[in-house]
């Protein structure tokens, strides 16, 4: 059983890995901000959930587990959020979502 | 493996510089004010540097078996300075906004010039 | 494996120190700032300060990012003149670099534990915190008992920054353009903010509340669970606007808040004289002197908490009183 | 296993302080604060179980509660920003 679950954190802990970096990979390779924003905002959530999952597994029934359900959900609540109100800060100042290169050399100005 | 030791001393020497280097040369009073907290952060690198002990752990006794611990003064003086330096740096961006009302402007030079005048 | 952590993280925050000097954009800077907050952060906790940790979280991830923008507001986001004499300044600047690194090759090895810092007091504090005291946390220990001048020193500068910041922005408004019940507003169009921020805010609270009163167990203590509770209001003034932030914690309960914090300090040190002890001695608070000394440490951190609270937010709504 | 992990969080810290610096749009800046500081979140909780010490986690909480009220902040500028600009212009007018 236990060799089980330590199999499984593995495997989630490693899942959760790989899709950090493609996050990260992606928020540096897409083209425009709006497209940027997606890569890392969805990798983050799937990313929190398998390593902080894969973490629970190998923490088991303490204190510990409880406190990383908290910052689960408190991830999962706070990381939409702020990419909610960067996308509208930007929106607001006139960044238009154009999957287009010549398009996002614009600063706020 | 020797330099490896030393190497959070380098970059506490660097990072105080750049920091420096934004007090000095810089002439907009908002980037001074960066370069100061720069400086800061650097000065509580090189204290929480020289408090770490190889293997040590923080010193917080955990509920079973005592460990090497590492030490806790400069993790003290630096909690505070952290707090410290924040409401001094809010300090200076108030005169700094003082400034702007008054001069209109932020940059070093203008003020200097209005002044002369 | 874990130095090298701490080095990867180091580099990644000397550039982004570089990157902060160089842009011309303020509110770039500020926001590298953050990420130069976060990247110190971590490495105090590989470097084994959890407490100095959590201080700079609960201080760089909200409220200095708030503050600086709040500055930037009331003044411009962009640096418009060119350095000043940037040879000459670069070539000082380098010589003292190398100075201090050549200094460093006569430094202790990283993590020695025959350092000449770590042989003199701090195995005393390490051994006799379970005897004098007795709670796990040695940090809090020797912030509130074993070095309490020096912390109720530092709570009288965090209140004369405070009452420095009112005495400058305080009173008189500039008066902008703009209609005052349009700007005060706040995020109360957005939705989703308002929602989660409404969910969240009781947790922050709690948390900070957590982190008070835990201090003396784990990580943290009146310091950082000011900052917390001050981020949490801050958060509820930038979802519904100054006003009701205001209206919640009325100017006058943020005064009395600042002046509190220090008078409770410094009480509980003159309660000490009273019982018949030193100044802050809390040994004398109770018939068991270590009960003494934990009931002290929990009262001077909850001064240091009330005070932080208060100056954080004092200095807060000076800044977004302006804006209008 | 949780090396694994670790460095993969780095890296991705390292990509997104790439992104911080190119920019181009502070925007992307602020993109690539927000990504730190979840990945930040992510690495202090792993580190907390490296080092051994669970009951560090309370790091992680404190930043998965609040390192979002930065990103809000940006908004609430820009927003105050916009409607000043908009009160300038119609005064002008």
């Amino acid at each position: 059983m236990s060799a089980l679950l330590d199999t499984l954190s593995w495997v989630l802990l490693t899942l959760g890995g790989l899709s950090v970096l493609i996050g990260g990979i992606g928020a540096l390779r897409m083209p425009d901000l709006y497209t940027r924003m997606h890569a890392a905002s969805v990798t983050d959530s799937l990313g929190a959930i398998l390593v902080l999952g894969g973490i629970m597994l190998q923490a088991g029934w303490s204190l510990a587990t409880i406190k990383l359900f908290a910052i689960l959900l408190f991830l999962l609540l706070t990381s939409p959020t702020s990419s909610y109100a960067l996308a509208s800060a930007a929106l607001l100042a006139g960044q238009r979502p154009f999957a287009d290169a010549s398009q996002d050399g614009e600063g706020p100005e | 493996m020797e330099l490896l030791g030393i190497y959070n001393y380098w970059v506490f020497a660097v990072l105080l510089m750049t920091g420096f280097y934004a007090v000095v040369a810089k002439r907009n009073l908002v980037k001074k004010l960066l370069g100061l907290s720069l400086f800061q952060s650097a000065v509580f690198l090189l204290y929480i540097t020289m408090g770490k002990v190889e293997g040590g752990t923080a010193p917080i006794f955990p509920e079973a078996g005592a460990a090497v611990f590492s030490n806790p003064l400069p993790q003290v003086l630096i909690l505070t300075a952290i707090v410290v330096g924040i409401s001094t740096t809010a300090l200076g961006l108030g005169i700094v906004v003082r400034v702007k009302e008054e001069y209109g402007s932020i940059e070093e030079h203008k003020i200097q010039e209005i002044d002369e005048r | 494996m874990i130095v090298m952590f701490g080095i990867f993280l180091l580099t990644l925050l000397v550039i982004t120190a570089i990157a902060i000097v160089r842009t011309d954009n303020l509110f770039v800077a500020v926001m590298l700032m953050g990420i130069a907050s976060l990247l110190i952060a971590a490495n105090f906790f590989l470097l084994d300060a959890a407490d100095v940790a959590l201080t700079e979280a609960a201080v760089g991830a909200g409220i200095s990012t708030v503050l600086f923008l709040g500055a930037l507001a009331l003044t411009s986001e962009r640096e418009r003149a060119k350095s000043w004499n940037r040879l000459l300044s670069f070539i000082v600047v380098a010589a003292a670099a190398l100075i201090l690194i050549y200094a460093t090759f006569d430094k202790p090895r990283f993590g020695d534990p025959e350092a000449p810092v770590q042989v003199h007091v701090a195995p005393w504090y390490l051994e006799k915190t379970p005897e004098y005291i007795d709670i796990p946390n040695v940090v809090t220990a020797v912030l509130g008992s074993f070095r309490g001048y020096d912390t109720l020193g530092e709570v009288f500068v965090v209140f004369t920054a405070g009452i420095g910041v009112l005495f400058l922005l305080g009173g008189g408004k500039a008066g902008g353009a703009v209609p005052e019940e349009e700007i005060d507003e706040g995020l109360r169009h957005h939705l989703i903010p308002r929602v989660v921020g409404r969910v969240l805010i009781p947790f922050i609270l709690l948390f900070g509340l957590y982190v008070q009163f835990h201090g003396e167990y784990g990580p943290g203590g009146g310091f950082q669970a000011g900052a917390i509770i001050a981020a949490a209001i801050i958060l509820f003034a930038l979802l519904e606007g100054e006003n009701r932030a205001l209206s919640v914690l009325p100017e006058r309960v943020l005064l009395g808040l600042m002046a509190c914090g220090p008078l409770l300090y410094g009480a509980v040190g003159l309660a000490g004289i009273i019982f018949g002890g030193n100044f802050l001695d809390y040994s004398v608070l109770s018939s068991n002197p270590v009960k003494g000394q934990q009931l002290g440490i929990l009262l001077i951190e909850a001064g240091v908490g009330i005070s932080v609270t208060g100056v954080l937010l004092g200095i807060f709504h000076a800044f977004a009183a302006r804006d209008s | 296993m949780y090396y694994v992990v670790t460095i993969a969080t780095l890296v991705t810290m390292g990509l997104a302080l790439v992104r911080a610096l190119l920019g181009p749009s502070v925007y992307d800046r602020v993109l690539a604060v927000n990504m730190l500081g979840t990945k930040t979140v992510l690495l202090l909780s792993v580190i907390a179980f490296l080092y051994g010490r669970p009951d560090f986690l309370d790091l992680a909480l404190a930043y998965a509660l609040i390192n979002f009220i930065g990103v809000l902040a940006v908004l609430e500028f820009f927003r105050s920003r916009a409607l000043r600009r908009n009160a300038e212009r119609g005064a002008r007018q």
